[in-house]
């Protein structure tokens, strides 16, 4: 009898000064969507990567179909049939979309086995992502895609293993809900086919859309597994969490002031087209649109990371020009990246450091010499304040895990004090007690009279946290709204607008 | 205004080959005797051994590695495959009792000591976590040492004719050397392009991760990619070798860093994942050329330096404008 | 008692390789005497560091081929009071007392002169020579020495000297083989090929017998007079080189040392000159 | 358990140091004129210079990049400073007429040269998109031929005493090359570890754009890191000419590369953000104590070369283990 396709059983892995799973046991079915849950830093990427033989157990069994196995590198696991998608997204960003997708296991011509078969790789692609629905041309390079897209690619090239047990690490933690739709109706046709999806999260609303199953993991411990529909949204964090959680949104009122940031007919050729808002002081100005909608382009642009080609930003009142993101520092603008990887994290550097480096000539004494004590002081601080779960602030940041990589980004933005914070997916990858918890931040820091500048894809998040919506999409805004005439429906309609009927409310 | 944009597109794309072109074209006004069919030979022929040399070290380059031990296996072969096709009547042989070997087997030797080293630094790098330099830099110290020691750090003179005409015989107008370099260049541009082991070595050097989760065995193409370097250093030996009729122990002293100037005028890219064998050509001729031009122009030894210091500074800039940050 | 001696080398080439063939051979005449070799790679620091360790195992004597001759003096600063014999790159006059140091060697320039001297004969009655140049090193004392040798004993000698082409091949002769087909490429017209030692006249000639041409008429001149070179003056191929007599400096230089660690008088200079060697008497070496 | 962990943990942190004190050990027991004073004082007087230029270098290769150019500024500041010093009555001075100029303005104009070179290297990696490797490449023959312009290849000789005291005098037993190299390396940890240009450093080559995207000018950083670079390379410049008392346009052949091993074997990183100056002080150590160990112990040049190698991979071996795919 064969019920479960997957058995892990009694499952320990340490890093050293961290016992990151303490035997935990894991089962799937097949056709079976079972959701991993667990706080930042439970262990839920490090029991997959287990499996998929990236960190092979210290002790402890797995069985595949009832035969006890040993996977020592992702290669086992494919053959296998095991596939993954990564937490933090790894192509190969130099080579095109088709190379990264069949990499490893690239079509052969068949009559001179040595070569790779370039058109057939090609229509293999085409047929695939036609297939799934995804809208990328085959050839170009992954580099030019926007994360999202990269994250769609990651997910054919998944799918196209056609494996057993497909494992999704946060697949959306950069999807807008159409492609997070879509996903779902991808992962319906898998189970259908008996896959066993094994799919983490953070985000509670899709666990109860698309999962059957559910484990929680919570300090590298085995916590509950059970069918979804004995489970409710707070009994699961409950678990989760270990504590009981009041209120995900607490959305303090603040006092709305003057007019802090306004942008008016900006311009970035091919990008962005007539931009103009208002941000005023104690406000949440929350940002919705879908993927390319425009959104990422255009806070890289206040912040200096791009270039306009027209247009004007005032800051009370005063016409700033801002060239670079060293320039926006100084006139009190803060960034949290959108790309953790790539503009956010250094990861051989330490945590403290990952904290400090936007607020570092702050801490010069004399001028010259650091005032490493006061820095290490308020790194404690926050690491305290964003439970940010590391053995020491010493040690590096890529040890981390993704939703703790992220809380040392919060971090470092927080500390800079800005006046102006932008904060792109603040809460991408970051577990539901810390999210009420940065929500809390976000808001008291609204209330002390900053201007937040917030885009998010998550629409609860949207919905429960900005006093006003700005709607962007193809490059321009659609729609600006109040938060009394928002909700979600109306949010996806200005989505999906076509521009040139820009309407500003 | 979108025709001006492609023009400037194109110009981005092939610089490296206009810079090229244009070296060719200001040396042929200035030198008459540059743009002569046994200039141009003659500066194949001398950059032929670089070629091969700049062509193995780009694999290891592209994979976000780099060997430093190029040169070394230049001399190692150098030595070896002399040792073994000496005159039999010269006194001073190294193998005095040796029987008369066909060219062949000294070929062969010279290659299997270029895989050998190459060999040992893909297995350091690819089953010790050291850093490529570290290793090639260790194999570059050592190889020159068996090198000097199996010669004594005299040279290896009086090779036999049948070895010496693979250096200096031609086929028609085109000399051997020439045509083992265009050879080895086409063999490079294919594994690179159609290959599964050249994806791969695109694939570790762009994002090494990426390869590993994708199932790619890291470790056997690093293995690969440092003998591909290896074996062309060994073949670059054996040209070089045989064009000056001997064996000498320090032939190859700091061709590497030559080698890697050229792959990476030619946009070889020591981040990783970027490199092509055309630009790689261009490299090296736009070096060669140089070359040519300042001794066919007659300029002084000293200031020579200085002018071609900052023609390669200058082309190189030319060519990455397109990365440079945008205004 | 056993003596031993230290010897630093600037770097290995051929005739560097049997200089200190020549010493270690010297040194087997004697049972008691114990010869450590080094070379330094052309590196001053490492010269000195060489030095340095010498005088820490308290050698009895150093015998040094210095890399640059300025440095003379610290050399003698890190032997420490031991006796130093430089051999074949010659120091200041004036640090030479003929009791704790002294100088065996030729003359560089000398070597210049005798090629300059050899085509002076050569091109009797000519007023202009046009000549080729392969220098050595850039920078090094015996690039320098010889090529003003050889230039100012044919100026001397009331030649004009026109320069066709003149550059470093650095002792290579893969380097000098092309720089020397490139130059034939141009079709420029010269008398005489001089080369700062044999291995870039080899690679000279090389090149020039790929064109066919009259070596008997374009003279290539080296120095050293390497075995290969021997059999290329021997062929007539190569005009002349100069024959410096390694193992006599070795000898020498070894004698030296040895009188010296004994406490025994020697000369400021052990002179031991260079031979100009030429089809004639080419079979004596 | 915890307690071997810990010693394991331990000998992973230390393992260079470890390798150095081993090596100590080993040789205190070869060669008994190893632990002596006047021995150990030799030793880090030969590696004074090639000390500094390694710290110096270092900071090019944290912030990801490399510095091709100290040797040649090496060069390039043995002959401008040793010109500036020769005995007044010595014909041959290249300045004939200057005037008896106190030492200090030689050392500021050799360490102005460093400056210069440094300067120019940083706005072409900072301002232009080209590759250090490249970037440096090029000063670094274009410094070479101006030293060789500068001074016709012929060396600079006849120092006055009181510049020739840098080198070879001392303040009690401790030569002041050695003072100076302790200085230097104090200031390059003070300034990697305690100033905000230091964690630019690393910042930068951790993460470019990380960097940038937290505010720091990475240009104006790229600038101060060549300077740095550049300005250590005329203070071993100084120091070796003074100890040498002569400019000599070939001092430096070849330093670049000594210095970046020693960088690099005392654990600095290419792939960037990552060295420390006790790590790179280590690797200085065991390249040096190697060095005079092997020369101690007498062994043939040829085969020291091989042992050479095998120690230097097999320290890096050691050091990196922790960095090894664990099993
Ligand atoms: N390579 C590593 N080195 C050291 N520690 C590690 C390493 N990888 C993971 N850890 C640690 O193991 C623990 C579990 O990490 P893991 O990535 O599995 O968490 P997670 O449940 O996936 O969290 P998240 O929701 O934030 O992704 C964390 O404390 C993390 O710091
Ligand atoms: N490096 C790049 N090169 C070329 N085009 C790019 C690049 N980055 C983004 N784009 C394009 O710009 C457009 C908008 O990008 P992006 O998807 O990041 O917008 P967004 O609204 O921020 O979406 P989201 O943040 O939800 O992913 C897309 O069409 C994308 O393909
Ligand atoms: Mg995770
Ligand atoms: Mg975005």
């Amino acid at each position: 009898m064969e019920e479960y396709i997957l058995e892990m059983k009694d499952i320990v892995r340490t890093f050293p000064g961290v016992r990151a799973l303490n035997g935990v046991d894991f089962r799937a079915k097949r056709g079976v969507v079972h959701a991993l849950m667990g706080e930042n830093g439970a262990g839920k990427s490090t029991l997959m990567k287990c499996l998929v033989g990236i960190n092979p157990p210290d002790s402890g069994e797995i069985w595949l179909k009832g035969k006890k196995v040993q996977i020592q590198n992702p290669n086992e696991a494919l053959k296998l049939g095991i596939a993954m998608i990564y937490q933090e997204l790894n192509p190969v960003a130099e080579r095109s979309v088709m190379e990264n997708i069949w990499l490893g296991r690239e079509p052969m011509l068949s009559k001179l086995p040595l070569f790779v078969d370039h058109k057939e790789m090609y229509k293999k692609t085409k047929e695939l992502l036609e297939n799934l629905e995804i809208n990328i041309e085959p050839k170009v390079k992954v580099k030019e895609l926007s994360v999202a897209k990269m994250q769609m690619i990651e997910i054919a090239k998944a799918i196209s293993y056609n494996a057993d047990i497909v494992i999704m690490d946060e697949p959306t933690s950069s999807l807008t809900p159409n492609e997070v739709e879509h996903l779902f109706s991808m992962i319906q046709k898998l189970k259908d086919r008996g896959v066993a999806v094994i799919y983490i999260t953070h985000k509670m609303e899709e666990i109860f859309n698309i999962a059957d199953e559910v484990t929680v993991l919570r300090d590298g411990n085995h916590i509950l597994t059970k069918p979804i529909s004995e489970m409710t949204i707070d009994s699961l964090i409950t678990a989760m969490v270990g504590r009981y959680l009041t209120d995900m949104f607490p959305k303090m009122q603040s006092q709305i002031g003057d007019v802090k940031l306004s942008v008016r007919h900006l311009e970035v050729p091919g990008l962005l087209h007539d931009i103009s808002f208002d941000v005023r002081k104690g406000e949440i100005l929350g940002v919705a649109g879908l993927v390319g909608a425009g959104r990422t382009e255009l806070m890289e642009t206040l912040f200096g990371l791009r270039r306009k080609s027209s247009g004007e930003i005032f800051i009370d009142g005063e016409k700033v020009e801002i060239r670079s993101p060293s320039d926006a520092i100084n006139t009190g603008i803060g960034f949290l990246t959108e790309d953790r990887r790539l503009n956010g994290i250094i990861p051989v550097l330490s945590v403290q450091m990952n904290i400090i480096l936007a607020n570092i000539k702050n801490y010069s004494k004399l001028k010259i010499f650091l005032d490493l004590k006061t820095m290490q002081n308020d790194c404690e601080k926050y690491k305290e304040r964003l439970k940010i779960r590391t053995p020491s602030l010493e040690a590096l940041i890529q040890n981390l895990s993704g939703g703790n990589q992220q809380k040392v980004l919060v971090a470092r933005w927080l500390l800079t004090n800005p006046d102006i914070l932008i904060l792109d997916e603040p809460t991408r990858g970051i577990d539901v007690g810390a999210k009420a918890e940065i929500h809390t931040i976000i808001t008291k820091l609204a209330c002390e009279g900053k201007s937040i500048i917030m885009v998010s894809s998550e629409m609860p998040e949207i919905l429960g946290m900005s006093d006003r919506i700005l709607v962007m999409s193809h490059g321009q805004i659609t729609a600006i709204l109040d938060r009394k005439d928002a909700n979600q429906e109306i949010i996806m309609r200005y989505a999906a607008a076509k521009t040139n009927a820009a309407i500003v409310a | 205004m979108a025709q001006q944009n492609k023009v400037s597109n194109f110009i981005n794309k092939y610089a490296i080959f206009i810079v090229l072109i244009v070296m060719i074209i200001a040396l042929s006004f200035l030198s008459p005797a540059f743009l002569t069919v046994q200039n141009l030979i003659n500066v194949l022929i001398t950059e032929s051994g670089r070629g091969i040399l700049a062509l193995g070290v780009a694999f290891a380059i592209i994979s976000r590695g780099i060997d430093l031990s190029v040169g070394s296996i230049v001399s190692l072969t150098s030595v070896i495959a002399a040792s073994l096709v000496q005159e039999p009547s010269y006194s001073a042989r190294i193998f005095p009792n040796l029987p008369l070997l066909p060219p062949i087997v000294a070929v062969l030797a010279g290659l299997a000591a270029g895989a050998l080293v190459g060999l040992t630094n893909g297995a350091l790098i690819a089953y010790t976590a050291i850093p490529p330099f570290i290793a090639t830099l260790g194999s570059m110290i050592i190889a020159r040492g068996f090198a000097l020691i199996l010669t004594n750090a005299y040279p290896v003179p009086m090779l036999r004719p049948e070895f010496k005409i693979i250096g200096q015989g031609s086929l028609g107008p085109i000399p051997y050397v020439v045509i083992v370099f265009v050879i080895v260049a086409i063999i490079a541009y294919i594994i690179l392009n159609y290959t599964k082991f050249g994806k791969h070595v695109y694939a570790i050097g762009g994002n090494v991760n990426a390869a590993r989760t994708s199932g790619i065995k890291v470790e056997k193409n690093l293995l690969g990619i440092y003998m591909v370097s290896g074996i062309c250093a060994s073949i670059a030996g054996i040209l070089i070798t045989a064009r000056a009729a001997s064996g000498i122990a320090t032939l190859g002293n700091n061709y590497e860093l030559d080698a890697i100037a050229a792959a990476t005028i030619g946009g070889t890219s020591h981040t990783g994942g970027i490199g092509t064998v055309p630009g790689i050509i261009a490299g090296i001729l736009i070096l060669g050329i140089l070359n040519n031009g300042l001794l066919l122009l007659g300029i002084s030894p000293y200031l020579q330096q200085v002018i071609k210091g900052i023609i390669i500074v200058g082309a190189v800039v030319f060519d990455m404008r397109k990365n440079a940050r945008q205004k | 008692k056993t003596y031993h001696i230290g010897v630093t080398l600037y770097d290995r080439d051929q005739f560097i390789s049997s200089l200190e063939q020549a010493i270690l051979e010297a040194a087997k005449k004697y049972p008691n005497v114990v010869v450590d070799s080094q070379d330094a790679k052309q590196d001053v620091n490492q010269q000195m560091a060489q030095v340095d360790v010498f005088a820490t195992k308290k050698y009895d004597a150093i015998i040094v081929n210095l890399i640059n001759t300025d440095t003379v003096e610290t050399i003698i600063q890190r032997a420490r009071g031991i006796p130093t014999i430089f051999v074949n790159r010659r120091p200041r006059d004036t640090v030479i007392d003929g009791v704790k140091t002294a100088y065996v060697g030729s003359q560089e320039y000398d070597a210049g002169r005798m090629q300059g001297e050899f085509l002076a004969n050569f091109f009797k009655g000519k007023k202009e020579i046009r000549y080729v140049l392969f220098m050595g090193q850039l920078g090094l004392e015996n690039t320098n020495e010889r090529t003003r040798g050889v230039k100012e004993t044919l100026e001397k000698a009331g030649f004009k000297l026109t320069k066709v082409y003149e550059d470093t091949a650095e002792w290579d002769r893969w380097k000098a083989m092309n720089q020397m087909q490139q130059l034939l490429g141009t079709g420029k017209q010269f008398d005489v090929v001089i080369c700062n030692n044999d291995e870039m006249a080899l690679g000279a000639i090389e090149a020039m017998k790929a064109l066919k041409m009259d070596l008997k008429k374009i003279p290539v001149v080296g120095i050293d007079a390497t075995p290969p070179a021997k059999e290329a003056v021997k062929k007539g191929e190569m005009a002349m080189t100069v024959f410096q007599n390694a193992k006599a400096q070795g000898a020498v230089a070894l004698d030296f040392a040895l009188k010296a660690a004994q406490g025994q008088k020697i000369e400021k200079f052990g002179w031991v000159p260079f031979e100009p060697v030429t089809i004639d008497n080419v079979d004596k070496y």
